[in-house]
C-alpha cells in the first residue's frame, strides 16, 4: 500500500510538473490517520500531502464536475471510481482526453466510520479498475468473492409486505441531509429536483412519504448509471442502506437491459437510449 | 385562477347510463373555484357549445372543463368553443368519462366515483393553467412519396398534377411494384402492365415529379410542414445522366443473376434492367453477380457503352430533401410459405405461390406466357389453396382480403391457357367488391371445381395407382363432410400479404406506429385511416393492411390530398404546447438531446444548458420526462399542472 | 442535594421521569445513540459517548409545526398550534451540549424578538446533564472552556458509576424534580466522595483544544481570502454537519399542503444547501461551495461571536465525527487563523 | 406569549393593477381586527411578510404611508408561489400579514435636509411611502426640497401612475418621470434614469438621495451621485434578501453578521461598504 503510495505522488509530481494535468484528485491527510480526506493537488509543492492508506474509500470523480469541461485532471481511481469515470464519459461530462487516469489495483478498502472491510456486499468490489492510463502497481488477481448482488438475496426472499415494513424503517429514518445524494458522482444535477420551490416535488420535512419521494425518484435518476461503489450508504449519518437499492435497480437493469453500468466507454445510458432487443418488462 | 365552470357531457346514454350526471354535477359545483357546474346531453352540440359559451360570458369564467369523451373526439371542438367565447383555448381541460368511466366500468357507484375523481383532478390543473398563444411555421410547399408501386405512382401523380413537386423514392430499380408483375387484374381482367405503364411514364414524363430509383429514406428529422429527410442513393454503377438506354450493355453482359421480376423463376443479366418496361429505362449492376466484382475482370459493359456511363467505382450517395408531407407507400411482401411444410413449397416443384404462378401467365414471364411446369409439361391438374397463412390464428389472423378473387382470376386463366381441371379449396368466398360476385358467379359456370374446405396437407405419398406421379391435396369437404384426396399435377398457394420485412424499421424512420401484424398504423380506422399519429406522415396502398387495386388506388388518391392539406398552405399552426428550458435548473445531463425524436433539444457547451428549438419540438413531452432536474417545461403540461392533477385524483 | 439509584433500577426511575413530564432521553438506534421521546423506560440507555445528533430537538425539533389549516371554498380555518408544552425533562445531556442550549438561547430569545417556540419549551424544561468518562479524539470542547464533568447549565447534574447512577440537584428545578421521584435513594458519603472526584476528573480530561482569542476578527479579516476555496475542496456539500450541531439553528418556514389540508411549519434548514439563499429572481448570493462553507464557520466563529460574544460552537465533535468526508472545523479554523 | 411568526388577518379591500402587463398590482388591506391596527405602526422603508395558508410568506415592502390610516398598501410583483397566489385574489379575501418588520428609511436623519428620491421600475414602492410620508401636510415642512427621479422601461410599466400625475401638479415637490422608451400616448420625458440624474444635476449641499432600483441602474446611477458630491453616507438604498422569518432567526438572510430582515432592509452605501460582500 505504501508502494501505491509513493507511485501515487510520482505520478502526481510528474503529470504537474510535465503539465500534463493541472489538478491531481487523489486523498490527503485529516485530522487523524484513519480520517484521510479527499484531496486535489494544483501544484508540485502539494505532492507530498498524498497519503493512499486503505481509509481511502472515496470516490473521487464525484470532484469531476466541479472542473469546467476541458481541465486537464489526472486521478486516481479504484475498480467502482473507474467505473463511475467510464458513465461521466458516456454523458460527456468529462472527456477522455482530458483525464489521465490513475488505477490502484487494491480492494480491501475500510470503512473507517465502521472499521469494516469494504466488500462486494456494499459495493462492486472489481479487483481492478476497468480503465485507467497508469496502473500504480501489479493487477489484483481475481478471488471468488461472488456476486455484488449475493448480498440482495435476503431482500428477494423477503414477502413484498415484510420487505416493505423493511424499507419503511429504513427511509423513516432519513433526516434529508442528502449527503447520499451529494457523496454520489453521479448526482452532478444542480439544482437537484429535490431543492426546487417550483415545483416542490416533495416536502421538505422528514416523513416517510417525503423521504421516499427523495430516495424513489433518485434510486430512478440512478438507474442503469450506478456503479456501486457504496459511497451513498458510507455518507449516511443515519445508515440507511442505500446501497441495497442501488444494487437492486442495478441488478433488474442489467437483467433488462443486458448491459451493466461503466464497463465500456461504448455503451450507451440504458434509460435514455432505445434499442429493439430491450425489455418491455418495465412497461407491465 | 379562480372561476371555473365544469360542463358535464351525457353523451345521450353512452355516459349517463353508467355515471350518475346529476352527482357528478353537485359535486364539481363544490369543488374550489368551482362557480358554475352544468349537465348537459349532448355538450358537443350546437346547445351544448352555446351553453358553455354563454357560461364563459356570463360568470366571467376563466377556466373551462367539459367532462365528456375523449380529448381526440371533441378538444379541438371545445378549444374552439372557449376560443369563440374569447376564453384562451388552452384555458380549457376535456375529462374523459366516456372511455376512461362510462365504457370500462358496468357499476354504476364506481363510474361515478370515477368520474368524480378525474373532475376533482381537473380542477387542480384548470387552476394552474396558463393562456397560451399558438405559432405559425412557413410550409415547405414540395412533398415525398415514399414507394413506386400503384399506390405511390398515383399519389404522386395526384400531387404533381396540382403543381406541386413530388420526389418518388423506390428502392428498387424500377417503379410499378407488385402490380407490375401482374399480369390480368381481376374482375374486369383487363392487362395490368397496358393500365400500369402509362402511368408510369407518367411520372417519367412528369417535370413535377423527381424520380428516385434505387433509392432508400435513411432518415427522417423535422416535423410536418419542414420534414428533413435524407435519401440514400444506391450506387447502381451506371451514370444515369450519361445512360441513354440504349441497353446494349444489357446484351453483351456474360453475368447471370435470378430474375427478382419474374420471382426467380427465370434469370436476368448482371447489368440489367428488371423488365422490358422498366421506368427508367436504363439498366442497374447487380453488384453479386457482375463477374466484375466477383472476379475482378470482365467489364465488357464498359467497352460496349458509348456513353461512358459505366462507373464501377460509384458509391451510395446521401441526399437531404426538405418537404412539407410525405407519403408513405411501401407495400406488402408475400408471405414465405416455406416454413408451412404441410403445403410442400419449397419441397415439391409442382408447388406454386400466387406470384409465381402470375409471372407463368404473362407473356414477358418466363414461359412467355404459356402455362407450363418446371418439367415443360402443361398441368393437367391444378389447385388453388386459399388462405395459406391468413386467416390462420397461428401465422395472420387477418384475412388477405385479395386472394379470394385473384385465385378466381388464375381459374380463369387456367381454363383459357390449358385443358386442366381446376380446384379451388377455400373457407368462405369473399369477393364483396363492386363487380366481385358476378366474376364469381361467371366462374361457376366455367367448370372451375370449388372445394369448400381449407387445405390440411400436400403430399407425393400415393395410395392408388391414379395419383402415381401427382400431387395430393388432402383437404376435407365441408359441405359434404367427406374427406378428399385431390390428385393435381399443380399446386397454387394463395399466401398471406404481409407488412414489408422491414416495416417495423421504416416505421422508426417515419417515426410512425405499426399494428400487431407490422402493418403501418393509421390514425384513426374510421374517421382518419389515411393519417399517421405524426403528423404530415400519411399512409396509401398495402402498407397499412391488404387491399387490392381499386382500393389502393383510392387510398393514394385520398392521401396526395391529405398530403395538399399541408403543402397547400403557406403558413401552419403549430401546437403551442411546446416545451422550454429553464436555464437555472438545466443540470446539462442532455438526456433530452438524447431522446428527442424531433432534434429540437442542442445543448450549449458553454453554458451548460440545453436550448430547445422551438420550431422543431412537438410538445411530445419525452424530454421533459426524461429530465432528472425537471428544467425541461412542457407548456400546457407544466410540473405544476401535472403534481396538481395527480393531488386532484388522490384526493378522491 | 445528591441521590443515587442502582443501575438495575434505572427503567424504574425512567418510569418515574416520565409521570413527571414529557422525557426525551438517549435510545440506541442502528448509526447510534439518539435523543427521543420516551414512551417505554426500557429503550433509554446511558452506554453511550455521545449522541449522533445533537439534543437541540428537544427545544428546536427538525419540523415544528406551528399553524394547522384546512383549505375550504370560500375560507380557511385555521388552529394554532399550542405553545402550552408539558413539562419536559431532557436526560443524559453532555456537558458541551448543555452549553450549547445557553448559545442558543441568546438569539431566540435575547436578540429582540423573542421566539416562542424554543421559550416555551426552554422555560418547562428541567436539563439533566451527564457527566463524560471519556474523550473522543474528535472533541474539542476545551477549547470553550467545558469540561467533561461540567455541571454549568444543568438542573440535575449525572454521573455513572460502576453500580450506581449518581444525580445532583444543581438548580432549584433540578432540586424539585429529584425530590419528587420516590425511586431515588439518597446518596451516602462515599458516593459524593466519587461524584466530587469524578468532578474533578472531568476537568483534567484533555480534549483539542484552540485559542480563541481574534478568531472572530480574523476570520472576518480574511473573508476574502483563497483559502476558503482551498478548504472547501474536499467539501461535499451536504448537510451532515449542520443537522447533527446542536448550535446551527438554521430554518426555513413552509407550508405543506396536502388534499387542501395542512401545517405552516419550521423546518431545519442548512447553509450548505444551494436553494438556501437562492432567491426568487434567481439570483444567489452564495453559489460557490466555499462561500457557504465560509458562511458556516464564520457564522459560528465570527458573526455570532459579534451579535452575541460567544462562539456558536461546543465542541461536541459530531460534525467531524459525521463529515462523509473528514473535514474537521477545528482544523479548518486552526488553518484559517495561522494563514491570516 | 406573543407569537412573532403569528400572521395577523387582514382582508384586500382594494386591488389595483399598476401596469399594462398585469403583472403588478397594489393591493390595499385592511385589519380584521382594530386592535391589530393600533399595533401595525410603521414607518416608511419598512416590509411585512405577506402570508396564505398553504402558498408561505413573501416579505414585501410597505407602500402606503403611516399617514394614510385605515389601511396598509402593498404592491406585489407576480413572480413565486406566494406572489401568483396573490395576484390570483379577488377583493375582500383575508389574507394574513406579519410586521411592519426591518428598519426603515432613516426619517430623524433625512429631516431639515434636501431629498433626492430616485427610482427604478417596479422598486418605486417604499419610495412612494417615503414620498407620501413627506408630502403629508404635517411634515412636509420638516424636510428640504424633494426632488423626485423616477423611470421605467415603457410608459406602461410606471406603477402609481395617477399619484404621479397629482404630484406634478404640485409646488413643493420636484418630478421628473421618466421612460427609457416612450409610445403613441407618451408626452413626457425619455431616457435612462442615470441620465436624467445627471441632467436634473442636484445639489448635494445637505441633501441625501434614496435610490432604489434595479441594479444596473443603481450600478451607472451612483457615479452620477458621486460626481454631484454625493458622500457614500448620504446614499441610502435598500437590499433584496431571500428572507423567511423577517425576524432574525432563521439564518437565512445574514450578510456577515448582520441580519437584512431585521438590521436591514435600508443601508447607506457607508454602511454597505462595511458589510462582507455577500449580496
Amino acid at each position: 500500500m505504501k508502494d501505491i503510495e509513493n507511485r501515487l505522488k510520482q505520478e502526481a509530481k510528474r503529470l504537474l510538473e510535465s503539465g500534463e494535468a493541472e489538478v491531481v484528485l487523489a486523498y490527503g491527510r485529516g485530522y487523524d490517520e484513519k480520517h484521510p480526506m479527499p484531496y486535489a493537488a494544483k501544484a508540485v509543492s502539494d505532492v507530498d500531502n498524498i497519503v493512499f492508506d486503505e481509509y481511502c474509500t472515496f470516490n473521487m470523480t464525484r470532484y469531476l464536475t466541479e472542473y469546467p469541461l476541458g481541465t486537464k485532471i489526472a486521478i486516481a481511481v479504484k475498480s467502482c471510481d473507474s467505473r463511475t469515470l467510464i458513465v461521466l464519459m458516456q454523458e460527456e461530462k468529462v472527456k477522455r482526453e482530458d483525464i489521465v487516469i490513475l488505477g490502484i489495483p487494491y480492494r480491501d478498502m475500510i470503512d473507517s466510520k465502521t472499521g469494516k472491510a469494504i466488500d462486494n456486499s456494499t459495493a462492486c468490489n472489481l479487483p481492478n479498475p476497468v480503465l485507467y492510463d497508469i496502473l500504480l502497481g501489479d493487477e489484483v488477481t481475481e478471488r471468488d468473492d461472488g456476486s455484488p448482488y449475493d448480498v440482495l438475496k435476503e431482500l428477494e426472499e423477503m414477502e413484498l409486505d415484510v420487505r416493505w415494513e423493511f424499507w419503511s424503517k429504513e427511509f423513516s429514518k432519513c433526516i434529508r441531509c442528502y449527503a447520499c445524494r451529494k457523496a454520489c458522482p453521479m448526482c452532478y444535477c444542480d439544482p437537484c429536483f429535490i431543492d426546487q420551490s417550483q415545483p416542490r416535488w416533495a416536502d421538505k420535512s422528514p416523513s416517510l412519504e417525503s423521504n421516499l419521494m427523495f430516495h424513489l425518484t433518485r434510486f430512478y435518476h440512478l438507474a442503469g448509471r450506478c456503479i456501486d461503489c457504496g459511497e451513498c450508504s458510507r455518507a449516511c449519518p443515519v445508515d440507511i442502506p442505500l446501497h441495497l437499492f442501488h444494487k437492486k435497480v442495478s441488478k433488474e437493469c442489467e437483467e433488462m437491459f443486458d448491459q451493466v453500468s461503466g464497463m465500456s466507454l461504448d455503451d450507451k445510458q440504458v434509460m435514455v437510449d432505445f434499442k429493439m432487443e430491450d425489455s418491455d418488462e418495465i412497461l407491465l | 385562477m379562480s372561476r371555473i365552470g365544469v360542463f358535464v357531457c351525457h353523451c345521450g346514454m353512452n355516459i349517463a347510463k353508467t355515471v350518475r350526471i346529476d352527482d357528478v354535477v353537485e359535486f364539481a359545483g363544490e369543488l374550489p373555484g368551482v362557480v358554475v357546474a352544468e349537465g348537459y346531453k349532448f355538450m358537443c352540440s350546437t346547445p351544448g357549445q352555446e351553453l358553455i359559451q354563454e357560461k364563459i360570458k356570463e360568470c366571467n369564467l376563466d377556466g373551462v372543463i367539459v367532462a365528456a369523451c375523449s380529448p381526440l373526439m371533441h378538444e379541438k371542438t371545445f378549444r374552439k368553443v372557449a376560443e369563440g367565447a374569447g376564453l384562451n383555448q388552452y384555458l380549457l381541460t376535456i375529462v374523459n368519462i366516456r372511455e376512461q368511466c362510462s365504457w370500462v366500468i358496468e357499476d354504476e357507484d364506481e363510474a361515478t366515483s370515477k368520474a368524480k375523481a378525474l373532475i376533482n383532478g381537473a380542477v387542480y390543473r384548470t387552476h394552474l393553467l396558463a393562456p397560451l398563444e399558438s405559432r405559425f411555421i412557413d410550409v415547405n410547399p414540395e412533398a415525398m412519396v415514399v414507394g413506386g408501386g400503384i399506390a405511390g405512382i398515383q399519389a404522386a401523380l395526384e400531387l404533381a398534377a396540382t403543381g406541386k413537386k413530388v420526389y418518388l423514392v423506390e428502392k428498387s430499380p424500377t417503379i410499378g411494384g407488385h402490380m407490375a408483375q401482374f399480369d390480368k387484374t381481376f374482375p374486369t381482367l383487363d392487362c395490368s402492365a397496358c393500365i400500369l405503364t402509362p402511368k408510369m411514364d407518367a411520372v417519367l414524363q412528369n417535370p413535377n415529379i423527381d424520380l428516385m430509383t434505387s433509392c432508400e429514406v435513411t432518415e427522417v428529422k423535422g416535423f410536418v410542414g419542414n420534414f428533413d429527410v435524407t435519401v440514400k442513393q444506391k450506387a447502381r454503377y451506371v451514370d444515369h445522366d450519361k445512360c441513354n438506354g440504349c441497353l446494349s450493355c444489357m446484351e453483351k453482359c456474360p453475368g447471370r443473376g435470378l430474375s427478382e421480376f419474374d420471382e426467380g423463376l427465370d434469370k436476368r443479366k448482371s447489368i440489367y434492367i428488371p423488365f422490358p418496361q422498366a421506368v427508367p429505362q436504363k439498366p442497374v449492376i447487380d453488384r453479386e453477380t457482375c463477374i466484375y466484382f466477383k472476379k475482378g475482370k470482365c467489364r465488357v459493359c464498359e467497352q460496349v457503352c458509348e456513353q461512358d456511363a459505366i462507373d464501377f467505382e460509384q458509391e451510395d450517395t446521401y441526399r437531404d430533401i426538405t418537404v412539407g408531407a410525405i407519403i408513405a407507400a411501401t407495400g406488402y411482401g408475400l408471405m414465405d410459405t416455406t416454413p408451412l411444410v404441410q403445403y410442400g413449397y419449397g419441397k415439391y416443384p409442382g408447388v406454386y405461390n400466387a406470384l409465381e404462378v402470375e409471372r407463368l401467365f404473362n407473356s414477358t414471364g418466363p414461359t412467355e406466357g404459356k402455362v407450363v411446369m418446371k418439367d415443360g409439361k402443361e398441368p393437367e391438374s391444378i389447385a388453388i389453396l386459399h388462405c395459406i397463412g391468413s386467416r390462420d390464428t397461428n401465422y395472420h389472423e387477418y384475412c388477405s382480403r385479395v386472394c379470394c378473387m385473384y385465385a378466381l382470376k388464375f381459374a380463369h386463366l387456367f381454363k383459357e391457357k390449358t385443358s386442366a381441371d381446376v380446384y379451388q379449396l377455400y373457407i368462405d368466398m369473399r369477393c364483396f367488391g363492386k363487380g366481385y360476385e358476378e366474376f364469381y358467379n361467371r366462374l361457376l359456370e366455367e367448370n372451375v371445381k370449388f372445394v369448400r374446405g381449407k387445405a390440411a396437407r400436400v403430399t407425393d405419398v400415393t395410395v392408388s395407382p391414379d395419383e402415381e406421379g401427382k400431387l395430393i391435396v388432402e383437404v376435407e369437404d365441408t359441405l359434404s363432410s367427406q374427406f378428399m384426396r385431390l390428385p393435381v399435377d399443380m399446386v397454387v398457394l394463395s399466401p398471406a400479404m404481409e407488412a414489408q420485412a422491414d416495416a417495423g424499421e421504416v416505421a422508426r424512420t417515419f417515426n410512425i406506429g405499426v399494428d400487431k401484424d407490422n402493418f403501418f398504423r393509421e390514425k384513426h380506422p374510421k374517421l382518419d385511416p389515411l393519417s399517421t399519429t405524426t403528423d404530415g406522415v400519411f399512409l396509401a396502398g398495402a402498407c397499412q393492411g391488404p387491399k387490392d387495386i381499386p382500393d389502393t388506388v383510392a387510398q393514394a388518391i385520398g392521401a396526395a390530398a391529405e398530403a395538399l392539406t399541408i403543402v397547400g398552405k403557406e403558413q401552419l399552426e403549430l401546437e403551442a404546447a411546446t416545451v422550454y428550458v429553464d436555464p437555472y435548473v438545466c443540470c446539462g445531463c442532455q438526456n433530452c438531446v438524447r431522446v428527442c425524436t424531433y432534434s429540437a433539444p442542442s445543448f450549449d457547451v458553454e453554458k451548460n444548458v440545453s436550448e430547445i428549438n422551438e420550431a422543431l419540438c412537438k410538445g411530445c413531452g419525452l424530454c421533459a420526462a426524461s429530465c432528472p432536474t425537471g428544467a425541461i417545461i412542457a407548456r400546457h403540461f407544466t410540473n405544476d399542472q401535472f403534481i396538481g392533477e395527480m393531488e386532484g385524483l388522490m384526493e378522491f | 442535594m445528591l441521590k443515587k439509584i442502582g443501575l438495575e433500577k434505572l427503567n424504574e426511575f425512567v418510569s418515574a421521569l416520565i409521570e413527571k413530564g414529557t422525557l426525551f432521553a438517549p435510545v440506541k438506534g442502528d448509526a447510534g445513540v439518539d435523543f427521543q421521546e420516551i414512551k417505554n423506560a426500557g429503550d433509554v440507555t446511558l452506554d453511550f459517548y455521545n449522541t449522533l445528533q445533537s439534543p437541540k430537538c428537544v427545544f428546536f425539533p427538525q419540523t415544528d409545526d406551528m399553524v394547522r389549516y384546512r383549505l375550504k371554498k370560500e375560507t380557511t380555518d385555521i388552529e394554532e398550534i399550542s405553545l402550552d408544552f408539558e413539562p419536559r425533562i431532557a436526560f443524559g445531556i453532555r456537558p458541551c451540549d448543555v452549553k450549547s442550549f445557553e448559545i442558543m438561547d441568546k438569539l431566540f430569545t435575547r436578540g429582540g424578538i423573542v421566539d416562542p417556540y424554543w421559550e416555551s419549551r426552554r422555560k418547562n424544561t428541567t436539563i439533566m446533564g451527564y457527566a463524560f468518562d471519556a474523550v473522543d479524539p474528535a472533541d474539542f470542547y476545551g477549547a470553550f472552556g467545558i469540561h467533561a464533568a461540567d455541571t454549568t447549565g444543568s438542573d440535575v447534574f449525572m454521573v455513572k458509576g460502576e453500580k450506581n447512577l449518581l444525580l445532583k440537584a444543581i438548580t432549584e428545578k433540578g432540586e424539585k424534580l429529584l425530590s419528587s421521584v420516590d425511586t431515588l435513594e439518597d446518596a451516602l458519603e462515599e458516593d459524593r466522595k466519587y461524584f466530587e472526584e469524578r468532578l474533578k476528573k472531568g476537568a483534567e480530561l484533555e480534549t483539542r483544544t484552540l485559542s480563541l482569542e481574534g478568531v472572530a476578527g480574523k476570520l472576518r479579516d480574511m473573508f476574502g481570502s483563497p483559502y476558503w476555496e482551498k478548504v472547501a475542496a474536499p467539501c461535499l456539500n451536504c448537510g451532515v454537519c449542520t443537522f447533527v450541531c446542536p448550535t446551527c439553528h438554521c430554518f426555513d418556514i413552509q407550508d405543506e399542503t396536502l388534499f387542501g389540508e395542512g401545517t405552516r411549519r419550521k423546518i431545519w434548514d442548512s447553509c450548505m444547501f444551494t436553494d438556501f439563499t437562492l432567491e426568487a429572481s434567481g439570483h444567489n448570493p452564495r453559489t460557490q461551495k466555499s462561500q457557504r462553507l465560509r458562511q458556516r464557520v464564520n457564522h459560528k466563529f465570527s458573526y455570532y461571536v459579534t451579535n452575541f460574544e460567544v462562539t456558536s460552537c461546543v465542541g461536541c465533535g459530531r460534525c467531524t465525527r459525521s463529515c462523509p468526508v473528514n473535514i474537521d472545523i477545528l482544523t479548518v479554523v486552526e488553518e484559517a487563523v495561522e494563514s491570516v | 406569549m406573543h407569537n412573532p411568526y403569528r400572521p395577523i388577518p387582514v382582508e384586500i379591500t382594494k386591488i389595483v393593477t399598476e401596469v399594462d402587463t398585469n403583472d403588478i398590482k397594489t393591493f390595499r388591506l385592511s385589519f380584521v381586527n382594530k386592535e391589530d391596527e393600533k399595533n401595525f405602526k410603521y414607518i416608511p422603508g419598512q416590509f411585512a411578510e405577506l402570508s396564505i395558508f398553504g402558498k408561505g410568506e413573501s416579505p414585501i415592502g410597505i407602500a402606503s404611508s403611516p399617514t394614510q390610516p385605515g389601511y396598509i398598501e402593498f404592491t406585489v410583483q407576480k413572480a413565486g408561489v406566494l406572489t401568483s397566489a396573490l395576484h390570483d385574489l379577488e377583493e375582500g379575501t383575508q389574507i394574513g400579514i406579519r410586521g411592519p418588520l426591518g428598519n426603515s428609511w432613516p426619517i430623524d436623519y433625512l429631516e431639515g435636509k434636501n431629498i433626492v428620491i430616485v427610482g427604478g421600475g417596479f422598486a418605486f414602492t417604499t419610495l412612494r411611502s417615503l414620498v407620501n410620508y413627506m408630502l403629508y401636510e404635517d411634515n412636509r415642512s420638516r424636510f428640504g426640497n424633494i426632488t423626485v427621479v423616477y423611470g421605467a422601461r415603457t410608459p406602461g410599466l410606471l406603477i402609481y401612475k395617477n399619484e404621479l400625475a397629482a404630484w406634478e401638479e404640485r409646488d413643493d415637490i420636484d418630478m421628473y418621470v421618466t421612460v427609457d422608451k416612450g409610445d403613441e400616448t407618451w408626452a413626457g420625458r425619455e431616457g435612462f434614469v442615470p441620465t436624467v440624474c445627471k441632467e436634473v444635476g442636484p445639489s448635494s449641499e445637505n441633501a441625501v438621495t434614496v435610490i432604489c432600483g434595479p441594479p444596473i441602474m443603481i450600478r451607472f446611477t451612483l457615479p452620477v451621485f458621486f460626481d454631484l458630491g454625493f458622500s457614500k453616507e448620504n446614499i441610502i438604498t435598500s437590499l433584496e434578501m431571500k428572507m423567511k422569518c423577517g425576524i432574525g432567526k432563521c439564518g437565512r438572510c445574514n450578510v456577515g453578521e448582520k441580519y437584512i430582515c431585521k438590521d436591514g432592509p435600508v443601508f447607506s452605501l457607508a454602511e454597505l461598504d462595511k458589510l462582507t460582500p455577500e449580496y
